[in-house]
C-alpha cells in the first residue's frame, strides 16, 4: 500500500525539537505532518533521554538524602528497592504520561502523524517507510528535527554487560562493579543513580576535570563533596581496551590515574557523547548540505541551504540540549508562517541534575578568559548561606561574572543541591542585559538557595553584609 | 555556542529579547537605534520611534 | 558600673535589620555600636524565626519524601526519630553556626557590640542596662530595629501545653492530637513539621482560606494536597475558650466549620501573628513617634520623624519579613553615609515553605482586582511539567499575572516543590520591567520545575506547544 500526502508543513522527527515546531505551525494555521520512527513520540529526550533519568536521579535523591538524615536524628533502615516497580513507574507514570500526552496534543491540533522512518526524495518529497506500506509527503517547507545518536567507541566489543545511557536507563540490574566511560553529564547522572541504588561505581573522564564544560572552581566542589560516593575517578584518562570474559569486563587504562594491569566490572556504561543524525536522512536528495560529522548548518531563521526546508535541534549543532531544540523550533515555525523571527538568545543554559547539581549559563569564566573579556568574578560561598545550612548542604557556591566595565552580568554558575532550578533567574538577567546592582537591588526572599544570586550581586556591588566585605571603606584611625 | 557568546560580550545594545524581536520585526538595526534608557538601554518605544522617523532617514534596511 | 560610649551610629536590636545595618554602615566607614538584649545575635529571624524552622521542615522533607517514595518502589521502614539529636543539630550547627557568624563578622568589621536592654533617653542618646551595669550610648544617628513579638490571645490560659512559634521549634516532644490556631505561614510551617513527625494535626484559621494574603486558587492547590496531612482543616472558625485540663486542653471553636462542644487536645500552637515592639524603646524619649499598634513610620529613606534617627524591619511595617528588614537596613546605612538611597522596591517576596510550598511575589490577582488593574493571567499546570512528572509532584502550577495592555509581568504565583527558590526570576522580571516575551524569549533549562516560568511566559504570549494553546489561530478548513 503507498499513500501520498500533501502539506504546507512536515517535520522529520518527534523529538523536542520536531513536536514543538510542528505544534507552532499548526497553532499558526498551517497544515502539518510529523514523521516519526518509533510509536512513542517525544524522541530522545522523552524517551530515552531527559525523562527518565530525572526520574531515576529522584529515586536516587531521596535514597541519599534518607540516608543523609541519620546524622540529624532521623535514621531510616536499608531501603528495599523494588528494581520492577521503580521501572514501571518510570515507564508508564512518567514516560508514558508524556509520550500519551504530546500525542493527544498532536490530535487536538490535527497534526497528521505520520509513523515510519522518512527520507528526502526530492526538495519536495519525504518518503516514509513503514512496515504497513510506504507514504509519500509532498511539502511546501520541511524542518528537519532528526536529532542524534549514542556515539560508540571502536574498540569496544558487544557484549550485553556494556551499555549506552539508553542500556542504563532501562535499569535492568543494579551491577556489582561498574565504569562509567565518560565524566560528562551524561555518564555523572548515570553514575549516580547506579551507585545510590547500592553499585560501586568508577568513572573514567579522558580531561582533566569532570563536566569540561562547566568552570573548574564549580566542578572541583561537586569532584570533592562526591569523592565518597565513587570507588574511583580517574581524570586525564582513558580505557584503551576492554576485555569481555565470562566472569566480569576487563578494562585497560592508560593515562595519568590508570590503574596498574586489568581491572574488572561487572557492568561498563559508555557515555561518551552524542553525533548528529544529518546522514540519515537523505538530505542530499533535496540538496541540504550536510557536514562531515553530521550536522546540517542553519541560518538564524534556522534555514539550510535550501530556503524552504529548515533543520533544528541535536542535528544543527552544540549544545546538544532539549530546551535549545524547542526554541529553535518556535523560531522555524514563526518564518515559515510569514513571522519575523531568529533564533537569536544570549545565552542557553546547561545543568548536570547530579548531586549537587552543577548549573551554568552565559559566559563561563574560562570562556571569558579565552575571550579576553574585562570580567570580575562575584561568589557567594553556601557555607554562609542559611537555607543550604538549614539543610545540611553547605558545599554549594554561586558564582555571577560581570562585565567590569558596565556592572553587566555575563553568565554564572550555581553548584549545589537545586542549582538547577536557579539558573531561571540568571538566564533571564543577562537576556535583559541587567547589571550588578538590578540582581542585587531584587528582593530575594530570606531563607532561600536563589537569594544567593542577590548575595553574589552584593559581592559584586561592595553591598554585602552576609559575608566579609572585601569592598568595605577602610577606616582611617 | 561561540556566536552566542560573542553576542552577549560584544554587542553593545542593551535590549531586552522583546526588544530585540521588535526590531526584527520592523527591519530595524537595532544597533542604529538610540537607546533612551538608563546607560542607553533600548526600549520599544525607542526602537517604534526611531521606524516610523525612518522613512525620512533611510530608505532601505537590510 | 557605668560606661559611656560616644558613637556615629548606633543600632538598637540585632535582627536581619539590625545586624546588616550595622555591618553596612562599618563598611561604609562609620563607627557603629549594636545593642542587643540576648547573648546570640540575629534576632528571631536567626534564632528562633527563619532558620531553626526551615533545619526543622528540611527534617520534615525528608521523612515524607521517603514515605511517598514506597508507591515507586523504594521502601523504608518507619523512621527512628531522635529528638534530641535533632534539636542538638538545630541548637548547634544551623542557629548556633549562623549567629556565630554574624558575631564574628560583627567582631571583624570592628562593630561594637553592647549586650543588655536598650532605652533611648534623648534623642542624643540610649542607655543599656545590662546585669553588669549600665552603659550610656551617645549617638549622632540611631537606628531602631527593634522587630516583633508574638501575639497572644486573652482568653487562651497560661499552659506549658499551650505553645507559640518559639516553644514549637524547641520541638520538647511530639504530641498525639495538636491544634494549630491560624492557619497562615507560620502556622502551617509549624503544622507540616510536627505531622510529619507523627502528631495529628488539626488547624483552624479564621479567614475562609489558609494562607488569607495569596490567591486563593493557589492556595487551593495547597488544600487540597495537604487534606491527607492533617487531622481537619476548620476554615471560617474560630477557638473561642480554651479549657485547660489535666487531661488535655479542651477547646471550643466557633463559626463554619466548628465541631460541635470541646475537642481535646494534647497540645496548641497559637500562631495568630506578632505585633511591632515600637513601644518597648521608651521612642518618645527621642521624640519618636509610634503608632497604637506599636510600628514606627518611616519614610522612603527609613528616617522616622526625628531625622538622624531612623527604623526599619519588622518595627516599621508589612511585610514582617527578614528579606524586607535587610534591604531597609542597608538603605538606612546608606543615607546615614551620605549616600542617596531609598527603600523603593516593586515587589517584596513571600514564601510558606510547606509542602509543597507557597510562593508569591508582586500583585496577587486578588490585589489586581482590587486596585482595578486591566490584568491577564497565565497558569502553567504542573501536570504538564516533566520535571514535575519525574518527580511524582504535579499538583502545583505557576501562575503570572501580566499588565493586559502593555504585556508588562506584575507579579507571579508558585505552588508546589521547590516554589520559592524560583520567585528570584519573577522578582527579578518585576523590578527590571519585563514583557512576557522577555520571558518567554529567555531560555529555560529543560527539564526544570523553573522553565513553568518561561512556559506560562509563551501561555500568556499565545506561543506555548507543551499544553493546548488557547491563542492558537483559528484554522479556516
Ligand atoms: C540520557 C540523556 C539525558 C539527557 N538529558 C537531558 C536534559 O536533562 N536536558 C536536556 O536539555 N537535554 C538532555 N538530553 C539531550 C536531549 O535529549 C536532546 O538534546 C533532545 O532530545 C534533542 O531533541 P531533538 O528534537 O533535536 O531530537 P531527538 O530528541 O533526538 O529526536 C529525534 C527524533 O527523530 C526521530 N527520527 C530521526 N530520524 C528520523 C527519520 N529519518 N524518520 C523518522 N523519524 C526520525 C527519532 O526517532 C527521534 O524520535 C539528554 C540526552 C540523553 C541521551
Ligand atoms: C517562626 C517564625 C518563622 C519565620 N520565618 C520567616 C521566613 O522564613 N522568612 C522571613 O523572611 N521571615 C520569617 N520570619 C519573620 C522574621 O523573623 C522577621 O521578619 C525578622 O526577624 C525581622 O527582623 P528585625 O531585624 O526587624 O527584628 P527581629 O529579628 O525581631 O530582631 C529584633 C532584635 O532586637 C532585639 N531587641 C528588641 N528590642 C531591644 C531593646 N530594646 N534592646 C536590645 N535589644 C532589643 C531583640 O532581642 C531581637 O534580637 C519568621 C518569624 C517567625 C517567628
Amino acid at each position: 500500500m503507498s499513500n501520498e500526502i500533501k502539506t504546507q508543513v512536515v517535520v522529520l522527527g518527534s523529538g523536542p525539537g520536531g513536536y514543538s515546531a510542528a505544534f507552532r505551525a499548526a497553532d499558526l494555521g498551517l497544515d502539518v505532518v510529523l514523521v516519526e520512527k518509533y510509536s512513542s513520540l517525544g524522541g530522545v529526550c522523552l524517551n530515552v533521554g531527559c525523562i527518565p533519568s530525572k526520574a531515576l536521579l529522584h529515586v536516587a535523591k531521596v535514597i541519599d538524602d534518607a540516608k543523609d538524615m541519620a546524622a540529624h536524628g532521623v535514621t531510616f533502615g536499608q531501603p528495599e528497592i523494588d528494581l520492577e516497580k521503580i521501572r514501571q513507574w518510570k515507564d508508564k507514570d512518567v514516560v508514558g504520561k508524556l509520550t500519551q500526552g504530546v500525542g493527544g496534543m498532536a490530535k487536538m491540533r490535527k497534526v497528521k502523524v505520520v509513523n515510519g522512518y522518512g527520507k528526502f526524495t526530492s526538495d519536495k518529497t519525504i518518503e516514509v517507510e513503514n512496515a504497513d506500506g510506504n507514504t509519500t509527503v509532498t511539502f511546501d517547507n520541511a524542518i528537519i528535527a532528526c536529532g542524534s545518536s549514542v556515539v560508540n567507541l571502536p574498540f569496544i566489543p558487544e557484549d550485553d554487560r556494556i551499555i549506552d545511557s539508553t542500556g542504563a536507563l532501562e535499569l535492568k540490574d543494579v551491577p556489582g562493579e561498574m565504569l562509567v566511560l565518560g565524566g560528562g553529564i551524561i555518564g555523572l547522572e548515570m553514575g549516580t543513580v547506579y551507585s545510590s541504588l547500592g553499585a560501586k561505581v568508577s568513572v573514567v573522564e579522558f580531561a582533566d576535570q569532570l563536566v569540561p564544560a562547566a568552570d573548574a572552581d564549580v566542578v572541583k566542589i561537586y569532584t570533592k563533596y562526591n569523592k565518597p560516593r565513587f570507588e574511583s575517578i580517574m581524570l586525564s584518562t582513558k580505557v584503551v581496551a576492554v576485555d569481555a570474559k565470562d566472569d566480569g569486563l576487563y578494562v585497560t587504562f592508560e593515562g595519568k590515574n590508570a590503574p596498574e594491569g586489568q581491572v574488572r566490572y561487572d557492568k561498563i556504561l559508555v557515555a561518551v557523547g552524542r553525533k548528529p543524525n544529518g546522514h540519515l536522512v537523505a538530505a542530499d536528495k533535496a540538496g541540504v548540505n550536510v557536514d562531515e560529522r553530521g550536522f546540517i548548518n542553519v541560518s538564524k531563521e534556522m534555514r539550510t541551504n535550501v530556503p524552504h526546508i529548515f533543520a533544528i535541534g541535536d542535528v544543527v549543532g552544540q549544545p546538544m540540549l532539549a530546551h535549545k531544540a524547542v526554541h529553535e523550533a518556535h523560531v522555524a515555525a514563526e518564518v515559515i508562517s510569514g513571522k519575523k523571527h531568529e533564533f537569536d538568545p544570549r545565552c542557553i543554559p546547561s545543568i548536570a541534575y547530579t548531586d549537587p547539581e552543577i548549573a551554568w549559563v552565559g559566559v563561563t569564566e574560562s570562556e571569558a578568559k579565552e575571550q579576553g573579556l574585562n570580567i570580575e568574578v562575584a561568589n557567594f560561598p553556601w557555607s554562609a548561606s542559611g537555607r543550604a545550612i538549614a539543610s545540611a548542604r553547605t558545599e554549594g557556591k554561586t558564582k555571577l561574572i560581570f562585565d567590569k566595565e558596565s556592572g553587566r552580568i555575563l553568565g554564572g554558575a550555581i553548584v549545589g543541591i537545586n542549582a538547577g532550578e536557579m539558573l531561571g533567574e540568571i538566564g533571564l538577567a543577562v537576556e535583559m542585559g541587567a547589571d550588578g546592582e538590578d540582581i542585587g537591588l531584587t528582593i530575594h526572599a530570606h531563607p532561600t538557595l536563589n537569594e544567593s544570586i542577590g548575595l553574589a550581586a552584593e559581592v559584586f556591588e561592595g553591598s554585602i553584609t552576609d559575608l566579609p566585605n572585601a569592598k568595605a571603606v577602610k577606616k582611617k584611625k | 555556542e561561540n556566536k552566542v557568546v560573542a553576542k552577549t560580550v560584544n554587542g553593545k545594545v542593551l535590549a531586552s529579547p522583546a526588544v530585540r524581536r521588535v526590531a526584527r520585526e520592523l527591519n530595524v538595526n537595532i544597533h542604529e537605534v538610540p537607546g533612551s534608557g538608563k546607560k542607553g538601554r533600548v526600549y520599544k518605544e525607542d526602537v517604534i520611534s526611531f521606524n516610523n522617523n525612518k522613512g525620512q532617514v533611510a530608505t532601505s534596511v537590510i
